[in-house]
């Protein structure tokens, strides 16, 4: 019998599954540890963690392994794991007032009351590519300990509490007021999004968006395709206490700590009301991502653009193409065979070719 | 510094600590059911004011009964065993005649306390040690 | 002359209002835009009644309220209060549950659900924007702009709605030859043009004009207007002239209102208006027309 | 439960029947019987993601495992093929997490699980269609604002829908429109059938199966109810037309009333095969 | 979780699916399951959880409300805010004029009803149905239901898309359905 | 300022003269005072106290000296002017006795389009329609003949008026101030009013003209028209006018 294109795949698609295991679990290399993944990829892990919409830093170091590294696919593998659990309720209102800062910088005044603690971050550093591995990263890691925790205690060290930058702007009335809901936040893992979307939903699903789509419709408005020119007025990353009611006692509680970045931005200001203010604009999301934290902070800011004027201002457009999982998965849809709507689209090309050739 | 939950407290033990732990807990403590993991919807206040969900934690719940009283506990991630002790440790707390228990309990409390201070502590010294320390410049 | 519309006391408010708002705005206050709250009272209490076969104008300033009046009663935006009642007419019988039981009024429209409000006015309505993107599609033909509303009302034929086009389309002479071309190839007056014959395409009793005439060259500007007053008397239609320009309202309406800051501060017969003008905002309107 | 048995006894055995806990069921639940209640109109609701990609059927895994009993036999196809990847994935799933049976006989199916396509033969009375879902919004080709097209059903405002059909005839003499054909469903709802191509559009109408839609990415539920008009939009002088097969054959069966796939040969030349495998295989046997 | 709770679940959804589909035909939720309240408790488990709340259309249905909220965790809520009601003695006593029937733009943010009837039987009733779901028409008879309902009913669901679903739970734990866009002509019963 | 000339003061019923004739027009009391707003409110007074009345057939000329408020008199009658005070009571044959002060105003354009007319000093051009379709539409619309007839009846008017037919096609606004006058007269007589009220007419017309535009208002009467009018020249109210009102010197 002749090849048939009907049928088939089944033990091609039980192979392709297995050769991709196959090539993720390397050739030579030794097995890649989970706790090395945490640790030392923690970046990565953060983003997926954030993108995943679940704060959950062993699930996602398992997710960015059995991903090989492709954070998309990791965020995704971390939302189906998800689906599966229970909600076992929410939290009380967390205050990231409580943080346990790590680093917490402002761009907009020099000296800020709290004091601009740079904390971990790459951004002091050169970006030369360090062709000579380590000799001996454990010596290294003892001389990064002896410097940061050998000598004398620094005076003063850090106040457990940091005032907010914004909040100084607001004590002169120099920054809108964002109106806020009174209401319970609209839970946009619970229901479809309706448009226009509560702020609320809006952070919601910024929360869990795409870091590089994020970045890049922020970016379309600072460089002109939009209006908001932000000085981050105060970056924070830390930890945040995870409030718990007691559901016999009504006791609040801790239950542990969520690694948070959180963005608050000042933009160019207008009078809404005959007072000109400076516009405001939050990015909060899980984990130390700075640049998805900023990015949500202006975009919260152009989606309250009262009148719409370009595509990072509006709602639908923004909300509805952030997400990483759902693009990641309609783009890697078109791969499915399509042939019936293929096959279709030829008898309407061909009908129409007909037609136009018959009126010739 | 906020002092350390026992949640916390307990989701920082080591693993021996934890076994430990294990051992000593009454047999007649009750699970009503097991414990779960789960998720917590994260409720978050932003700068701003505004209240809005900024994502959801795993966790591990568990509920207990010990002596006609309830204890519960929630621990940040997957571990059903940390998620136990410290649910059974509430209602050790709560229920009469658990102090003995507690007793027993305490200096590994203690030493889990204390480590997870120590670390905190690394964090808070480490951001100290990258604060900016402005001078002012003199004939100002 | 019996009237088709009335419209009673509407009002439309962006804000929420205070106490001081009804004080702080309106023509006597010389703002529609309340201090306190900043609220803007883009349309107050305005009442009017059109009769069949007439051409009411409304004329005002940029910001009087006039165009918001008209979106209202065209359901684009939703009053704040006020109600607005239908004649009882054949296109709008089809309507579910729009006249009581022996009305010859029907029930308050802006109360309706959007579905039976959309309706009605496609029934009823033909409305003419100012600028012609807002009451065209740029990019479908002239043929299909005049077919929409054809085919919103259940029409089916492809035969008889390119019929029903040429015919509008030749009456707003538009060269048939061009008929499948999209209006944005279109001058503007041509679009105007095009804009006119949609609204006319559901054969409506009444046309809402919206400063139709701002913005083209005067020779086109003669054109249009003079289209409008044959097509007014051909067609027996009811119009509502919404237009800054005195010589428009002069040239077509025979009833006037002045409106200000959202209120309607004269009525009367449209020569009266411009000859004897009561209010001393319409005595600067006239004052400063260009002769 | 005592603290001593819990610790000594084994591990539980993770996940649930059918794997979306029971929340996400019931979410999906209530969801398909207003969708059942309102014929083609698109009901809301939560959509949690799967283990198979946005795009990969979501909407229509999460309907099926909403209601998947254990012995249902379960049928899933993608372009009409039963051994497509799509197909072979989702089956391995509700093998593994419900337990069912799968065959590749629409007879014996009592749940068909499809995308793109509805199989050749004629549906029953016991049988339900889930069908995948990427676009549940027919309007969406006209209007890309959500909140338009919402308002645009709420109004029955299907003018330019109709514009857009006019206009294609006017310019090509033909609708260019292949697959998601649109349809008024029970004289009122402008419904996107999923893309299954025009051949598969009348199977819709008076029905004696249930339908359901399942827009997983999107969140949307709709479905057709047995014995509702489904009504492809079409002119008095232009009527909707099937794909064209005439003068084909299946190569394979040599079927004439069928849906063709068609096959280019490595000499060039083209060949037809019924899209429907398993209608294929039973005329072949 | 108790996995013949659950499948007992997808069951009785299966029931309500079918009944919903094919207004006027007569279900069972489950073999084991042969009166009333246990097929409200297993209708409420099926359907409901603490995400959409219930309420009783009058105040003796209040031990109903409970059966539902007991069984589903659902929350019981104000009249005009649930999402599902419970009718019980056959009667809404009015209430449906005041539940929620949707808006325009999302008529499916609507109550849904339950009876509680003595028994509902596939033919026999006076009134003619037709619709989706319905090859030609039917004429379903439910016993145990105020007469009055019908006008109430059809009131409700004169604004189509926008109306409320209902369902009649007999005496026996038998279901049949009759969604908003069933039309019903005739008869007073 | 004077009372105007009162023609029969103790007259308490308009609709009956004691000749036996209709009284068509019964103008009691009249005043009208401006009151200009961008001036600081001044008030400007024009006609105070006018009373007289106008029976039906009669043609009545306005006389006094410029600035007298002539013209005021005929706008309140026409309702250009809103009266500030008195009453303007007029027999309409469909809608009884009215006060023009006063009616409704869709009831006054009823009048307008079915019993009154005006012909003002000035022609007021509509762009873009020509002299002849300017003539025939009110023929058209308000005698209701068809397209064809009422373009007939409009050239003939034309013709009279000695319109070159040339002309007849091209738009007014071109013309010469006589010949947009002579349009302008030929459109106000071409359907026939009941009343016609004339405000200067022939102030820009060549002595040929105004003899053609005394014939057809000759014409009208003839018909049943009652006219009221201010002529520049004294002369040619004489000539023309049953009898002449008097309205006052401006104080």
């Amino acid at each position: 019998m002749s090849y048939v294109a009907v049928q088939g795949g089944r033990e091609a698609i039980e192979r392709a599954c297995e050769s991709y295991e196959h090539r993720r679990l390397g050739r030579d290399s030794a097995p890649l540890g989970l706790d090395q993944i945490r640790e030392q990829l923690h970046l990565a892990v953060d983003r997926v963690m954030g993108e995943g919409g679940l704060y959950a830093p062993e699930h996602a170091a398992l997710a960015l392994r059995q991903a090989a590294g492709d954070t998309f696919e990791a965020a995704f593998l971390l939302r189906a794991h998800r689906a599966t659990l229970p909600r076992i309720g929410e939290s009380k209102v967390c205050s990231t007032g409580e943080m346990r800062v790590i680093r917490r910088i402002s761009s907009a005044f020099k000296d800020v009351p709290g004091g601009q603690i740079l904390g971990p971050t790459s951004d002091y550093s050169l970006r030369l590519l360090e062709l000579d591995p380590l000799d001996d990263p454990q010596a290294r890691k003892a001389y990064l300990r002896e410097r940061l925790f050998g000598g004398t205690e620094p005076a003063g060290g850090i106040p457990d509490e940091f005032p907010r930058v914004v909040d100084l702007l607001r004590a002169e009335g120099l920054v809108e007021d964002v109106s806020t809901e009174a209401s319970e936040p609209f839970d946009i893992t619970r229901r479809s999004m309706v448009y226009p979307a509560p702020r609320n939903a809006r952070l919601q699903s910024l929360a869990r968006g795409e870091t590089g789509a994020l970045l890049f419709l922020a970016y379309s408005s600072m460089r002109g395709y939009g209006h908001i020119h932000p000085t981050l007025a105060e970056l924070r990353v830390g930890y945040v206490p995870l409030w718990m009611e007691h559901p016999k006692t009504g006791e609040p509680f801790v239950a542990g700590e969520v690694l948070a970045t959180e963005a608050e931005v000042v933009s160019r200001f207008s009078d809404p009301n005959g007072d000109p203010k400076f516009h405001l604009g939050c990015g909060m999301c899980f984990g130390q991502n700075e640049i998805k934290a900023i990015s949500m902070g202006v975009l919260d800011r152009c989606l309250r653009s009262a009148s719409p004027s370009c595509p990072a201002e509006d709602q639908e457009f923004v909300l509805y193409h952030a997400d990483g999982i759902e693009s990641m998965g309609f783009s890697n849809h078109w791969k499915l065979p399509h042939y019936v709507d293929f096959l279709s689209d030829l008898d309407r090309l061909r009908k129409a070719r007909e037609v136009a050739h018959a009126g010739a | 510094m906020r002092e350390p939950s026992l949640c916390e407290i307990v989701a920082a033990c080591d693993e021996p600590s934890l076994t430990r732990l294990l051992e000593l807990l009454p047999d007649d403590i009750e699970l009503p059911r097991a414990p779960r993991d789960g998720v917590v919807l994260m409720t978050c206040r932003e700068g701003l004011g505004e209240t809005f969900h900024l994502g959801e934690v795993m966790v591990t719940e568990s509920l207990v009964r010990w002596r006609d009283a309830d204890g519960y506990a929630v621990v940040v991630g997957d571990d059903a065993r940390r998620s136990l002790v410290a649910a059974a440790i509430d209602v050790l707390r709560a229920a009469d005649g658990g102090q003995a228990i507690l007793a027993d309990m305490e200096p590994l409390l203690s030493r889990s306390r204390e480590a997870l201070l120590s670390r905190r502590g690394e964090d808070a010294r480490a951001a100290a040690s990258t604060k900016v320390e402005f001078d002012l410049l003199p004939g100002a | 002359m019996d009237a088709l519309l009335r419209v009673h006391g509407i009002t439309r408010r962006y804000g929420s209002g205070c106490p001081q708002c009804l004080d702080n705005t309106g023509a006597a206050a010389g703002t529609n835009r309340c201090d306190a709250c900043g609220s803007v009272w883009a349309c107050r209490d305005v009442s009017l009644e059109l009769r069949a076969e007439e051409a009411l104008g409304i004329v005002g300033e940029s910001g009087s309220g006039k165009s918001t009046l008209v979106k209202l009663l065209h359901f684009d935006d939703a009053a704040t209060s006020g109600y607005v009642e239908l004649a009882r007419m054949p296109a709008l019988e089809g309507v579910d549950d729009l006249y009581a039981e022996g009305c010859d009024w029907s029930r308050d429209v802006l109360s309706m659900d959007r579905y039976r409000q959309r309706k009605a006015r496609d029934a009823s309505m033909g409305i003419v924007y100012q600028h012609p993107h807002l009451g065209l599609r740029m990019g479908v033909s002239a043929g299909g702009n005049v077919a929409e509303r054809l085919l919103s009302a259940g029409w089916r034929s492809i035969a008889a709605m390119r019929a029903r086009a040429s015919e509008l389309l030749e009456r707003t002479e538009i060269p048939l030859s061009r008929m499948d071309e999209p209006p944005r190839n279109f001058s503007g007056g041509m679009q105007q043009r095009v804009q006119i014959a949609k609204a006319l395409s559901g054969d409506p009793a009444i046309l809402l004009l919206d400063e139709v005439t701002t913005g083209l060259d005067l020779s086109v500007q003669a054109r249009v207007l003079d289209m409008i007053r044959t097509l007014r008397e051909e067609l027996r239609l009811s119009m509502l002239v919404v237009s800054h320009d005195l010589g428009v309202i002069n040239l077509l309406c025979q009833r006037t209102m002045v409106m200000k800051n959202g209120q309607v501060v004269e009525s009367g017969l449209t020569d009266q208006i411009l000859q004897d003008p009561q209010h001393g905002y319409t005595q600067l309107l006239v004052a400063s027309q260009l002769q | 439960m005592r603290v001593r048995e819990w610790m000594d006894r084994d591990t539980a055995p993770k996940g649930t029947f059918a794997f979306l806990d029971d929340g996400a069921k019931k979410d999906v639940r209530r969801a398909l019987l207003k969708a059942v209640a309102i014929p083609g109109y698109q009901v809301p609701y939560g959509s949690r993601e799967m283990p198979l990609a946005r795009g990969w059927g979501t909407g229509g895994i999460q309907i099926t495992l909403s209601m998947l009993l254990p012995d249902d036999v379960v049928k899933v196809i993608d372009q009409g093929c039963d051994g497509s990847v799509n197909a072979v994935n989702i089956k391995k799933f509700y093998e593994r997490t419900a337990r069912v049976k799968i065959t590749t006989d629409t007879a014996l199916a009592s749940v068909i699980q499809t995308r793109h396509r509805i199989p050749e033969e004629k549906m029953t009375d016991r049988q339900i269609l889930v069908l995948q879902v990427p676009y549940p919004e027919a309007l969406r080709e006209v209007e890309p604002s959500e909140a338009q097209t919402r308002r645009m059903h709420a109004e029955a405002d299907y003018g330019r829908m109709w514009l857009h059909l006019y206009e294609d005839i006017v310019r090509f003499g033909e609708i260019r429109i292949a697959y998601r054909y649109p349809c008024t469903v029970n004289g009122r709802h402008v419904m996107d059938p999923s893309p299954i191509p025009r051949w598969d559009v009348p199977k819709l109408h008076m029905a004696d199966t249930l339908f359901l839609f399942g827009a997983g990415r999107e969140r949307r539920i709709y479905a057709v109810p047995p014995h509702t008009r489904v009504e492809p939009l079409e002119f008095d002088d232009h009527r909707f037309r099937v794909e064209d097969f005439s003068g084909k054959a299946c190569a394979r069966c040599g079927a004439t009333d069928t849906f063709l796939d068609e096959i280019l040969m490595p000499d060039g030349t083209r060949t037809h095969f019924c899209s429907d495998s398993g209608h294929c295989d039973k005329r072949r046997a | 979780m108790n996995r013949a709770f659950t499948i007992e679940e997808h069951g009785a959804f299966r029931s309500l699916l079918d009944a919903m589909s094919r207004p006027g035909t007569v279900h069972r939720l489950s073999d084991s399951v042969a009166d009333r309240d246990g097929a409200l408790a297993l209708l409420a488990r099926t359907l409901l959880d603490a995400e959409v709340s219930v309420a009783g259309a009058a105040a003796d249905d209040e031990p109903s409300v409970r059966t539902v909220a007991r069984a589903s965790g659902c929350r019981v809520a104000e009249l005009s805010e649930a999402d599902f009601v419970v009718a019980g003695r056959g009667s809404s006593a009015g209430a449906v004029s005041r539940v929620r029937t949707g808006t325009p733009d999302w008529p499916d943010s609507s109550a849904t009803l339950v009876y509680l009837v003595d028994s509902v039987a596939q033919e026999g009733g006076d009134a003619v149905w037709t619709g989706p779901g319905i090859p030609g028409e039917r004429s379903p008879k439910v016993e145990g239901l105020d007469p009055a309902e019908w006008e109430r009913l059809r009131e409700a669901n004169s604004g189509y898309p926008i109306g409320i679903d209902c369902f009649f739970l007999d005496a026996s734990g038998r279901i049949l359905a009759i969604p908003r866009s069933t039309r019903v002509r005739g008869g007073s019963r | 300022m004077n009372p105007a000339i009162q023609m029969e003061p103790n007259m308490s019923d308009p609709s009956s003269a004691p000749s036996g004739r209709t009284r068509m027009l019964s103008i009691r009391n009249l005043s009208k005072t401006f009151k200009l707003h961008m001036l600081g409110g001044v008030e400007l007074p024009a006609v105070s106290g006018v009373s007289f009345d106008v029976l039906q057939g009669e043609f009545v000329g306005l006389a006094g000296p410029s600035g007298a408020g002539k013209s005021t008199v005929l706008k309140c009658i026409h309702r250009t002017y809103l009266a500030s005070s008195g009453e303007i009571l007029y027999a309409s044959s469909r809608q009884g006795k009215l006060d023009l002060a006063r009616l409704p105003e869709p009831d006054v354009l009823e009048l307008r389009r079915t019993e009154i007319g005006f012909v003002s000093q000035f022609l007021r051009v509509i762009p873009r329609v020509g002299a002849q379709d300017l003539v025939a539409e009110p023929i058209r619309i308000r005698l209701g003949l068809d397209a064809p007839a009422a373009a007939a009846r409009a050239a003939e008017l034309l013709d009279r008026l000695r319109i070159p037919r040339r002309l007849f096609f091209a738009y007014p606004a071109t013309f010469s101030g006589g010949e947009q006058q002579r349009v302008n007269i030929a459109r106000a007589v071409a359907w026939e009013p009941r009343l016609l009220l004339l405000d200067e007419p022939t102030a820009s017309l060549d002595a040929a003209s105004v003899e053609t535009v005394v014939e057809l208002f000759a014409e009208l009467r003839r018909g049943g028209a009652t006219l009221v009018g201010i002529f520049h020249d004294p002369e040619l109210l004489e000539r023309i006018a049953d009898r002449t009102v008097r309205i006052g010197d401006p104080g």
